[in-house]
């Protein structure tokens, strides 16, 4: 057990995965000697050498492409994408391929793949180095979408998510990369994707969020005095409804908390899906803090647009006025 | 203005049986024995046979669109042949000829374009990939399992096929570099038909040659008659001698022709001549392997005959069994998605529907009728 | 006035807004003599010349990235990406660049530009010639989305994207590009973007669609014998939630139909925005009928797919019994 | 097993001051005019004089993430001096020195890294694009906007700048393609400087020279001494007159070196050798530059404080106007979304928020405190 950050969590996942199976190559770019510009890849160069943590061309369609016959071949690729504004050239190969492949073929050709993404804002970052875009791949069919909000739960999803027989995007929010440790447990252990993490429980409101979000989401409550329960979605595809409408049938009133824009966001999901399995627990519309419909802005004004534990707080007192 | 020469180079074409008929024996002799021979010509016919039964089929309706393979049946062939059978073949779609060479059932090329994806479910031990209908997509995936099996040192390389169209995209030079600098055991066959649909290839490469692609990346390139079988098992066997004992990844360009549409949905007289069909018409690899056996002997016109009886007959089981097959229950729509079907799926699956329940899945009125079957 | 297909009637658009104004031009893969695999710019090349009619090469990031230079220069291109399924890979182009070229620039550089797409199921086209995307881009910041459902507004619209001073994604529903002909006038005449369509008033429940769905949901209007609103949403973003809101004030039950899966589509938008607006209105949950939430499956079972005017019919009866 | 040689090119190196101070006055006399050499090389001395300030405002928190040009000055510079002021410059990240020539205000560029998209808005008659911050995807930007000035018949060339890594990616080879196949006026300049951040040149490219990546498309290509002020002006003076008079495209490759980290996020000692370093500090541009000058009696000890001092105030300035600029209000998150913004962004700019307000906005709180500016 030690008390880790969300960068070293996931290493020790990887290390330990890696010691594990052999099928297990890591690639993407400066994963290798430099050890990632996050350093989430750091010393699996030294450990387990150029042969299964390599130095790709600078070509993400190229990175999750050969990926794809990588895993294909039966190989367990753990390619990385810088940023996820850089997922936007692998988009196609994706959506086009690895989340097809087990459809077009009816299960002759598998693509046990897990692209891992640093996402999401705040952490003064040049454009395109702080968007959320988790509702594009969750609107895909045929893969399984991501992002732990803490140390421990990233170790437990990541092992999940490399030994998932389908595609998976796991998504790890560089705001919290090294915001806070948690005690993480050297044994093997595995979080099942699609089960969501209820935080605190609460009688008077529903709080739904996932990734860097959730910790404004505790500020708010913390601040808003009120009974509120807080769920950390941990899977954005396949979700948990099963809890999320077990929590509002109870409390009635439900706000959602994501950094991506408004517009189509994962909230939009969730907020349908309320509507649909709780109409008539439900004492007030479900709301959205979210990210404007705007373009995630250069960051000087990031905080802005980022939801804080003050629009937060808004959401909460207008829903339980309601 | 130069000052210093850092590099320089230059691109062979290779040919072995022109159109004329003309055969050079040095580089030809001991390529592929007769009766090889005669087992691929017998492949050529059965191809080409399919490839007019399809076109019949999807103009009766029984079938969607269909690409023929027609003219280029000598490129797709000539490098199966060349290949180990459990080398990867990673095809685009006109590839037929290959792929039947290779065993791939004749019913499961029909059951792809009769829109049904159990023409997909390859048996493994085909090392086949699919067809691949976004356009060079693939060349990608050949570059990841020829690395998986250079990781797992198996001595299996890819050989990835696609047209001239294809080597404008970006995911086609991102797969050429990450060969040459990974040092991939991968063969990047370009089928140079001419044409991308009605796009001319002056379009797609104003170069020279199309092989000269392959300089960028300071790879192995060179340029054949897509035409002549024999130019093709010539370099495609030495290039995949190259990839399997030195993981050095080749370009070869194929110089061949698509002599019908496009595919059904195409009207090829929209933009081009009839006058240079016409032409390619006259280098058609069949005639010319035809003609080539028949001067050695090894074949005649009664042969010809039986020949294209069996050909009938064998496109017409094929088509038979293809069209026999019952059609896929709807829960197939949802049964391949993931190993296993999450609960909303699962939902889905059981009710046929996307709406919401009321409160509870009991309140649900009954799945609509389609569910039958 | 002449008796036109949607097919025609873009053509008609496209002839007479390049004989108006020569900054535009039209580009992509086989546009040019052939006249496009749909026919849709038939005659163009012969009439403006290949200056103006351009055959690119096959790459679609190519076909948007050199648009978004084209525009930056002041040009209005019109590129068309040939299947809505190659839209994969010019993703990148269109969501880091044309979409944010205004914000990053703060004005100094626009991207006029209109992408063309045929889009969505139906016509038994091989894999990824049937899908609908629509949401993916209307999450994206600074594109508008657009997506007629008659020659006539297909003609209005696509002026309307052509004159826009940003980018716009005009989706072109394929199962009706020849499926019935509507007046259609030659003279000059716009259709707002973010106007919706009212096509037929009722009393007991809002109908919400775009695209060929309309076709499925005025079959299941005309079966249901219910007094029934139809909103053709024609443009997807930003979308006429006025004219949606007003409509579900008024009847108190919606039901929204699309081709795309269910999960995150933009129905889930809108039945989010109807209960955050009209949430003392409603009588029953809003009802998504939508693609299931797996791949598009080939043409042999698309039908099985694609929400028809059975499946419509029964979310009305059960919302109507609410 | 060749048959035929349908293809044959050659690559030349250009270099006119090298790294010894040895100069050909063949190539070099009359390349650049004396007074033009002063100015060239106090733009590089600013440049030079940035970099240090810019690492310590990121160091002191006062500045995000930086990438330095320390090494590539020569390039950016010898590439903005060949061009017309009214050709397009569509850049990486790392043409400081370019951008100064044109007129760039120094206060933008520090705006963007200070995080404030201000310093993009570029007024129109610099022809400048704003820095790309995707690798690899400005090319397109250029090859577009060439074609529109050829479509209007401008004269107008586009000159785009990228680096190694840049020439992995898909759309790259997009640009290049489509440039070359179309005849689009534009010159491709790579700054060859052997890292992309930390993966060495090899795994880029393998080839033996970067710049026979043009001739995959048939292309014009050279390689030249990115140090050497003379030999870069002279390759794209070439390249621009070609792009220009002839429609016809360039692939240059100018060989240079990143004397810094990546950027101020990046300790380039875990991924090199100090004596890579070292070897190409003995290279430096403007230590070069510096020694011509010198020799030639244009320059002297005196005129170097002189610069020293004036591009340190010349910074400062700069800075002070980054710095001194406001704060931008927050509905600057929503200005530049669209030329008009629709009915549910002008809601969200009022309120500054995504949550509902009720059924109609009167009854909505009011709007979060942070609305003040
Ligand atoms: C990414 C992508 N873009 C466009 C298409 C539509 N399309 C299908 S085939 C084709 C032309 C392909 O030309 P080529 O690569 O030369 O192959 P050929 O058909 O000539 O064998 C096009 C444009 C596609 N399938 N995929
Ligand atoms: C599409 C994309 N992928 C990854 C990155 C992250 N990244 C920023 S700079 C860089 C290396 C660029 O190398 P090169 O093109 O050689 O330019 P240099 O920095 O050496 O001038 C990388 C990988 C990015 N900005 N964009
Ligand atoms: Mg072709
Ligand atoms: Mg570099």
């Amino acid at each position: 057990m030690a008390n880790l950050t969300l960068v070293q969590a996931i290493n020790l996942a990887l290390v330990q995965e890696m010691e594990r199976d052999d099928r297990v190559v890591v690639l993407g770019e400066d994963v290798g000697p430099n050890g990632g510009v996050f350093r989430v890849t750091e010393g699996l160069h030294k450990r387990f050498g150029g042969h299964r943590v390599i130095d790709t061309p600078l070509a993400e369609s190229g990175i999750i492409g050969t990926s794809v016959g990588l895993a294909m071949a039966g190989l367990r690729p753990i390619p990385e994408i810088q940023f996820e504004g850089f997922l936007g050239p692998a988009y196609d190969q994706i959506c086009s391929h690895a989340a097809r492949m087990r459809t077009r073929t009816r299960g002759a050709f598998t693509v046990p793949l897990t692209v891992r993404v640093p996402v999401g804002g705040g952490i003064h970052a040049p454009e395109l180095h702080s968007d959320s875009p988790e509702a594009i791949y969750a609107h895909q069919p045929g893969l399984k979408v991501v992002m732990p909000a803490s140390p421990y739960d990233a170790k437990g999803l990541l092992l999940s998510a490399i030994r998932d027989p389908d595609p998976v995007i796991f998504f790890e929010p560089k705001r919290i990369y090294r915001a806070f440790r948690e005690e993480v447990p050297e044994d093997e252990y595995t979080i099942p994707i699609g089960k969501a993490r209820m935080v605190c429980e609460g009688e008077e409101l529903t709080m739904v969020s996932w990734g860097a979000s959730v910790v404004q989401c505790m500020q708010a409550i913390e601040k808003s005095g009120r009974s509120i329960e807080l769920i950390d979605l941990r899977t954005i595809y396949p979700f948990d409804m099963e809890m999320v409408a077990a929590s509002v049938r109870k409390t009635g009133r439900a706000v959602v908390v994501h950094e991506a824009p408004k517009t189509c966001g994962f909230g939009a999901e969730i907020a349908s899906r309320i509507m649909e399995e709780c109409f008539l627990h439900l004492e007030a519309p479900v709301q959205r803090v979210a990210g404007f419909d705007t373009i995630m802005p250069y960051y000087k004004l990031e905080l802005e647009y980022l939801p804080d534990a003050e629009r937060i707080g808004l959401a909460v007192d207008e829903a339980l006025a309601y | 203005m130069p000052t210093k020469t850092v590099f320089k180079t230059e691109i062979e074409y290779v040919s072995i049986l022109d159109e004329h008929g003309q055969y050079d024996p040095k580089l030809g002799d001991g390529l592929v024995p007769d009766e090889d021979l005669i087992r691929l010509y017998e492949h050529m016919t059965a191809c080409r046979h399919l490839d007019e039964v399809a076109f019949k089929l999807q103009r009766s309706g029984r079938m969607g669109t269909y690409p023929q393979n027609m003219g280029q049946e000598a490129t797709s062939l000539g490098a199966a042949y060349a290949l180990e059978k459990t080398d990867w073949m990673v095809p685009c779609y006109r590839e037929n000829a290959g792929l039947f060479w290779r065993g791939m059932p004749m019913e499961m090329v029909l059951l792809h374009w009769m829109g049904d994806e159990r023409g997909n479910a390859i048996p493994r031990e085909l090392f086949c990939t699919p067809l691949a209908i976004p356009i060079g997509t693939q060349m990608l995936h050949a570059a990841g399992l020829a690395w998986a099996a250079k990781y797992r040192d198996e001595k299996r390389i890819a050989c990835t096929f696609f047209g001239d169209g294809a080597t404008s995209e970006g995911d086609f030079h991102e797969a050429m570099n990450f060969s040459a600098n990974l040092d991939l055991p991968v063969v990047f066959l370009c089928q140079n038909n001419f044409w991308a649909i009605s796009v001319p290839g002056r379009i797609q490469c104003s170069a020279p040659t199309l092989a000269q692609r392959g300089l960028a990346y300071g790879m192995d390139c060179i340029q054949c008659d897509g035409n002549d079988l024999f130019a093709v098992v010539k370099v495609v066997r030495e290039a995949a001698r190259r990839a399997r004992e030195e993981n050095r990844p080749t370009f070869i360009e194929a110089v061949t022709y698509r002599l019908g549409d496009h595919t059904t949905a195409d009207d090829a007289r929209r933009y081009r001549d009839q006058a240079e069909v016409d032409l390619w018409k006259a280098r058609d690899p069949l005639i010319r392997l035809r003609g080539f056996m028949k001067e050695k002997g090894l074949w005649n016109d009664s042969k010809e005959a039986e020949l294209q009886e069996k050909a009938e007959r064998e496109v017409a089981e094929a088509v038979q069994r293809a069209e026999g097959i019952e059609t896929p229950p709807s829960t197939d729509v949802f049964d391949h998605t993931f190993a296993e079907l999450d609960p909303q799926l699962t939902l889905q699956r059981a009710t046929r529907r996307t709406t919401s329940i009321g409160q509870s899945p009991d309140a649900a009125a009954p799945a609509p009728a389609v569910d039958g079957h």
